[in-house]
């Protein structure tokens, strides 16, 4: 590992518990290379997850983590960043976790525009417990209990966050790193709930099952299908057709809960009301 | 009969568990008793595997591996791990392939190169577990070679009898030079 | 009697095929380790017979989802561990109060919390009987074997619909992984049991009578019953109360409904019992160690025996009391650290004492164990 | 070996074949387990996309220091 | 009552518990019209509901009526209907109910376009427990945990509704009872997941703490800020400050959950895969 | 000694109350009824005090959230009431297993499920211990009048803090309703407990060190300690393992830190023990009709005594035990259909019989019926 | 009285005021204790505004039957 | 002083539990024990009221009423669900503006156009409340009117001191009348 990021990991747990070609290792990366060159206080730093292999990240780096429960991080880390707005809270989450048994707090850490910033590790199925469909695995596509294609339909969770009142949403891919570090940048220095939405690979429950080739041939079929908003502004609609967007797809900050809550006590404490 | 013990480690990705619900199988043909179980790691994919296997004539009770009679170690790590836990003069089949320089005081250590073989003879790593369950049951006769070949046959996908009939051949020929 | 084929089969297998052969067409859950392979399985075969499977946002959403589909007059299932066993504690609750048949299938794994997820325990059996909030009836069984597995859920299927009520099958990791070869029997040898449904015109009907039954006649939504079901306390026409008689009235129907039927409920299996001294009392994979130390033990000629209830909740009291004539002192072996065995301390404490061997460390607890416990007390 | 352009660490590598798989130069392949081997040193251009792309952190490029 | 809608309620069951002016009652009335006009088969429609004022609804109306647990009508709702598609199932919820302890049945519901139609009375508080904030409480505004002004954003439930693919979409208020009757019959024609979002008044638990005035002053209120989208498009976007949508906001029919299912079921057992 | 003023409290503000003057600062729920009136006193005060209060989506929120805020310092509460208990479950049992210190407040309603929202009831002390998969340690408090309410609250954030661990204050709907005369002791005069925080330097710092003191010291988030916090199962570094010897051995202090300063937690409170003949059980509301009880009864020359358990979880065994001597018949009133009878039972069965007094019904249970029924077993 | 425009259940009417403060023709008022009162049924266009925002299905319009 | 039991009923909205507050605080400004309780409807508002006041000098162990001494009448139907329960000899006022015909041999039934007089003489019903109290302390004199008069002033809303004390004045008239 490039030394100028181990101090942000926890060296000696490595190597880590993840498949051969899963994509979680290469956006745990980003994100340490983010918080790197965001300059951020270290220890000041609170990195919080639900369950899932996505949720395992934490345990690698070097910082205050919290391991939650299947769903719950965000609402964990309400708490966290609520009680103590100094700290800086990431939250490393999976399509699941976010999506399907935490889409609650998901929606309303959104509504809150709470300063959190959310990395979700999208690699379209349960990866853990060995590759049911989740709410973001496309329809038809073939899963652990989906043995017919998946008969759902899949979230947009970009556009649900936005929906929901995130005030930054981007889409990275493990791909594009660069792109992804900043995407994670940004995120960090928006005041507010800030989504980035990585795209993963899994090849041991989802590309498997679903005829997607080697670790190598998923990661470049995320090369192959990306297109940045910036440039898809300019492209014909048929060209964008089975391909999805990557980079910042929404900013607009706005009030944020913390700060307004700390507001909040200070009139109280002034005022009285 | 007495209770026989197998555990078959190695690491995940290996086909262990297939070779051990294989095993069971074949014993089930035969009208035997038998218990299969496995182990697993933290809920990802990936880690060490094992698979256990007891084979008896009388009802089965405790479903675990107490001290097996048979070891099969794919890889350094399992048989670093698994290694010293047989019964005395039990027998230890080493995947000669990745383990080097394997000793056992008490047990009758058998080596093998099982995956070398399966990519050598047959072309494809993926028979090795076939290769390994066939000469454990040739070393052991715990069921018999047409049980077992039933039990291979009921369980592989369309398309891929010929390979696994030729990985049960191999195997069953190196048991039989090292008995 | 048909010829049936032996098979290498799962326990969560089994309870799978026996959730299909007692008539269950309706599965709703969240996959979680070590349980998954039950709602894999259904998602596989019910489609085949004309059943539906769905995977739901979360746990709380399967066990409220297939409570929708019982109402419709399916038989219904879901499948958990740990985890997600607590979520749907108030879910239960709500199906013990309006009385909706359902079965749930605990596949323990080491907790608490997010635990050891791949590992084995007990340690849910108390949770069965008191998780949700508020005094509520339940009933409970313990497969210790991949052909119970099967045959017990076919009887948990038939008491949830007897009974009106939910009913837990619990294994734990061992039982719901292990493969066992197993001679299910056809389903024409199978007694299934269905719902007792109004006979009455709608005008009379009351989904929630008092008559010597105990258990009222459910009719399926979208035939003309048009009746109200709710979680609030309610009368016998199910419509929410707040006088106290009538509650009274509709809680002790709900308690007594399950102890009236005890006689048919309980479940339970001894081994060696006549002259015992010392008895071993133990459930699910501990058992099968502890019928190995007392087939051990007997031949060094030490008189043990073995209680094994199989339904544990509600727990076959009378039974147990019965075997106590010669005992001296009673081992409950558990993983866990000792829940089914303050259930018997209470039961037997004025009889015998009452002695826990408990492990709580992902390994199960083997015979010998059991039998170095034995020698203990000795 | 001062000049090698990176360096492996083989413990950690999962033999994924992703670094290869992406290396514009064609200077690392995979061994027969499939783990990474620097086949080519010469060929290759320092230019990082191995390293940012090994999910199991296998590869330091060596760089300049300025 | 008018004797033609008698046939829906349960009229023994009458008067309701709501409060004086409750605007719950107009809506429930509206849903009986909208039920008697659309000419479905009364014993094949169920009526499901969570916890609140609002979800005790159901309890006066003559059907096959679910009263379920907070939050989770949707989630029994999806059961009923998957079990037995030949049911007419309406679901009925409060703002609490539906977008607070029940937000991710809300959005999943809505991703699966399971056909049900939720009619959601928007009181914008927890009327039950005597007036909480809920997600739809607007920011600022007193409640009984907000005795210094409600400090969170609010969602806009229709626009959520829709980022998580609901197909049809409407909102309706306990004035404009002719356009709700509408709505709600264009929800139940819509073979998908429909929400009918119904502006009601707490006069008890909201318009007190908020000083609106009387329960007459608040269904003013209701009429004089409403906006039909018809018209609203028409308008320049100061005319449309302070105020708020009525009318049809979406409808984009599309696969629906249920009729899926029986497909795959139907290839299943016919081709067996 | 400061002059206090008697003014009329109700159970529910003493709660809140005493969480404030215990030094909670956070607080996460989500309403419900009958324990709403704790929020929405924290609500109003804690921001005077610059603490947080966060109305969450729901109790699951509520209780994470808490958790979250715990882990950065603060001494944090939630309360709720049956159906929202149920839902917490899962979360407990992490805060149980990861140590984090946090107070709960059921004030508990008629169940099961919805039940009777404005009705109360004793049905949730069970639930207290076993509602969460897995073997855990867990401390449950019972008021009986409002006084306690303040002062219990104040117990429970201690031990909270002590203990690391969860904690609950169990009213019923009568305690938490009712409003009483008191005057609540001066905060100069409270003992006040902080957690334990390191004093090493981050380096040597073992989140779950097994010492002698069997707790760890728990350090801030965000002041370099760098920790690791999970709920599986884990090593002294907070590192899940699989290894069963730690397994076993975390477990067994996580079990044991509870028992082993028992001394401690446990309280109870008898009245005219020495020579009864018939002893009551009962705690909670039903403990002030048992009280008079006892003093009517004692009037007629009746020898009967009063055992009052105040904390529930873990139950005075020995206190109660040490209580026997000359009782010939125990009762035990309750609001549910048998709960901590049980709990009696199983600790006495060998010295007395213990009969239940059960009444769930929505109504309280008066004096006169536990007269009665001491009549009944005279 | 058979010509009476509507019909009110007083039992029913909880007083809350909607009816005539919505009422066009101010054709009803309420009494004392706010419950709504027929007072001037000649004003009474049969409109059904009153009918269909009574919260508590108190009144009935009757309508001229085809 | 004996136990005085007090029953406070009547329909959501006439401020019955403030009453019943009031009481009890005025109770506690004298030194006495007490406790008040309430019971609800269902969850939602608007439906029967009635909150319960027991004021003794010693401790008080049950906290519900048993059989009220006192018990006050506000809307019909609390009338006709409570009025038969009242201790033999015991006082029963009700609102005379809404119960018309309301007997009980057992109890001496006081009769007070409460939210007439509210209305009439100081022209805001929501003070009918404290009438209703005033009057209750007048027949009982379990406190004096200034623990009362304290009591009222504590809780009320800035401005509305002076109807307040009117409305004691009133109740106070009233009970004098009627003793
Ligand atoms: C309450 C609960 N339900 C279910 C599980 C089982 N579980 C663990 S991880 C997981 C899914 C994880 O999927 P995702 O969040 O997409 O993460 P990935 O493994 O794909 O990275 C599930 C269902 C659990 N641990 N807890
Ligand atoms: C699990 C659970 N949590 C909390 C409650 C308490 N509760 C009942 S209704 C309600 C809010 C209802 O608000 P809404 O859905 O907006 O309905 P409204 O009463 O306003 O019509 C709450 C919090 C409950 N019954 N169950
Ligand atoms: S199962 Fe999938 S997500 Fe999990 S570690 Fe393996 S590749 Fe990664
Ligand atoms: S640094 Fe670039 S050129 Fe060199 S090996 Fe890596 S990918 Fe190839
Ligand atoms: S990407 Fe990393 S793990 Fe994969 S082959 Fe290359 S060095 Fe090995
Ligand atoms: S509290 Fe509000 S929502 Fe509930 S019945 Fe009263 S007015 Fe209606
Ligand atoms: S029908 Fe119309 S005009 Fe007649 S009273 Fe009602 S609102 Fe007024
Ligand atoms: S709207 Fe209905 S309840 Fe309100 S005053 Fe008119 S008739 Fe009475
Ligand atoms: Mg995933
Ligand atoms: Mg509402």
């Amino acid at each position: 590992m490039r030394p100028d990021l181990q101090h942000l990991f926890r060296m000696e747990k490595l190597p880590h518990i993840w498949c051969p070609g899963c994509g979680h290792g290469i956006i745990t990366r980003a994100i340490a290379e983010a918080i790197n060159e965001s300059g951020i206080d270290l220890d000041k730093t609170v990195i919080v997850s639900g369950i899932g292999c996505s949720s395992r990240a934490p345990g690698y780096m070097n910082f205050d983590t919290l391991h939650t429960l299947h769903g719950r991080a965000l609402a964990f880390a309400t708490g966290v960043k609520l009680a103590n707005p100094e700290l800086n809270v990431f939250v490393i989450t999976g399509d699941g976790d976010a999506t399907a048994i935490g889409g609650n707090h998901f929606i309303h850490a959104a509504r809150r525009n709470i300063d959190l910033t959310v990395i979700l590790f999208n690699n379209n199925i349960y990866g853990m417990t060995g590759g049911q469909y989740s709410p973001l695995t496309p329809t038809g596509k073939m899963a652990a209990t989906s043995p017919y294609g998946n008969p759902e339909n899949n979230f947009d969770v970009a556009a649900l966050a936005i929906a929901a009142g995130a005030s930054f949403v981007a889409r990275g891919t493990a791909f594009h790193d660069k792109l992804l570090v900043n995407s994670i940048k940004e995120g960090i220095k928006n005041k507010g709930f800030s989504l980035i939405e990585a795209l993963s690979m899994c090849p041991t429950s989802y590309g498997r099952r679903n005829k997607m080739g080697s670790a190598a041939d998923m990661i470049k079929h995320l090369k192959d299908n990306a297109v940045n908003v910036v440039t898809a502004q300019k492209l014909p609609p048929e060209k964008l057709e089975g391909k999805f967007l990557i980079g910042t797809l929404h900013y607009k900050p706005y009030r944020e809960f913390t700060e307004e809550y700390d507001k909040l006590i200070a009139r109280v404490q002034k005022e009285g009301k | 009969m007495k209770r026989w013990e197998f555990r078959l480690s190695g690491t995940g990705g290996q086909g262990l568990i297939t070779a051990g619900i294989i095993l069971a199988e074949a014993a089930v043909i035969e009208g035997k008793e038998v218990v299969q179980s496995q182990s697993y790691g933290p809920e990802a994919r990936g880690g060490a595997s094992k698979a256990e296997v007891i084979i008896d004539t009388k009802k089965i009770n405790y479903p675990k591996v107490v001290i097996p009679d048979v070891l099969l170690a794919m890889s350094p790590e399992a048989a670093q791990k698994y290694g010293s836990e047989i019964k005395e003069g039990g027998t230890i089949i080493v995947d000669s392939s990745f383990i080097e320089n394997f000793v056992n005081e008490k047990a009758k250590v058998i080596k093998i190169p099982i995956t070398k073989l399966a990519k050598e003879e047959i072309g494809k790593t993926f028979v090795a577990n076939i290769i390994a369950v066939s000469a454990l049951v040739g070393l052991t006769k715990v069921v018999s070679f047409e049980a077992l070949k039933e039990a291979v046959l009921n369980r592989i996908p369309k398309g891929t009898e010929e390979i696994n009939i030729k990985a049960l051949e191999i195997g069953w020929r190196w048991a039989q030079e090292k008995v | 009697m048909k010829k049936r084929k032996a098979r290498l089969v799962q326990g969560n297998r089994a309870c799978a095929e026996g959730a299909l052969a007692a008539g269950v067409r309706f599965f709703a859950g969240y996959p979680i380790t070590p349980s998954t392979e039950i709602a894999e399985i259904m998602s596989e075969e019910l489609p085949k017979l004309g059943g539906k499977f769905i995977q739901m946002e979360d746990e709380i959403g399967g066990m409220t989802c297939i409570l929708g589909a019982a109402l419709t007059g399916k038989k219904v299932l879901t499948a958990s561990s740990g985890p997600g066993i607590s979520l749907k504690q108030e879910a239960i609750g709500y199906a013990a109060l309006a009385e909706i048949p359902c079965v749930i299938v605990n596949v323990q794994r080491l907790g608490p919390s997010t635990g050891g997820p791949t590992s084995t325990a007990q340690g849910d059996i108390m949770q069965a009987r008191w998780g949700t909030h508020g005094d509520h009836p339940i009933i409970a069984l313990c497969p210790s074997s991949v052909y119970e597995c099967f045959t017990l859920t076919v009887t948990a299927v038939n008491y949830a619909e007897k009974y009106r009520t939910p009913v837990y099958v619990l294994l734990d990791e061992i039982i719901g992984h292990m493969r066992e070869k197993v001679e299910f029997p056809d389903i024409s040898e199978l007694e299934i049991i269905d719902r007792k449904r109004p006979d009455c015109p709608p005008v009379d009907y009351l989904p929630y009578k008092i008559d010597k039954t105990l258990i009222p006649a459910m009719a399926d939504f979208g035939t003309g019953y048009k009746w109200h079901v709710t979680g609030l306390m309610h009368d016998e026409t199910g419509f929410p109360t707040g006088k106290p008689e009538i509650i009274d009235a509709q809680l002790k129907r709900l308690m007594n409904k399950i102890e009236k039927y005890e006689d048919e409920i309980l479940l339970w299996e001894d081994i060696e019992t006549d002259d015992a001294e010392i008895l071993i009392v133990a459930y699910g994979s501990t058992a099968r160690s502890a019928v190995e130390a007392v087939e051990n033990l007997r031949t060094e000629g030490i008189k043990v025996g073995l209680f094994r209830p199989i339904t544990i909740w509600p727990f076959p009291e009378k039974a147990l009391r019965s075997k106590l004539e010669n005992v001296k002192h009673i081992i409950v072996p558990e993983m866990n650290y000792g829940q089914l065995s303050l259930e018997v301390e209470r039961v037997c404490k004025d009889k015998a004492p009452v002695s826990g061997l408990y492990k709580v460390n992902s390994l199960p607890l083997s015979p010998n164990e059991v039998m170095a416990k034995v020698r203990e007390v000795l | 070996m001062a000049d090698k352009p990176l360096d492996i660490d083989q413990k950690s590598c999962k033999g994924c074949g992703i670094c290869y798989s992406l290396c514009p130069k064609k200077a690392i392949t995979g061994d027969i387990r499939g783990k990474v081997v620097l086949s080519a040193p010469d060929l290759c251009s320092r230019c990082g996309i191995c390293e940012s792309h090994c999910p199991d952190y296998a590869i330091f490029v060596r760089r300049e220091k300025k």
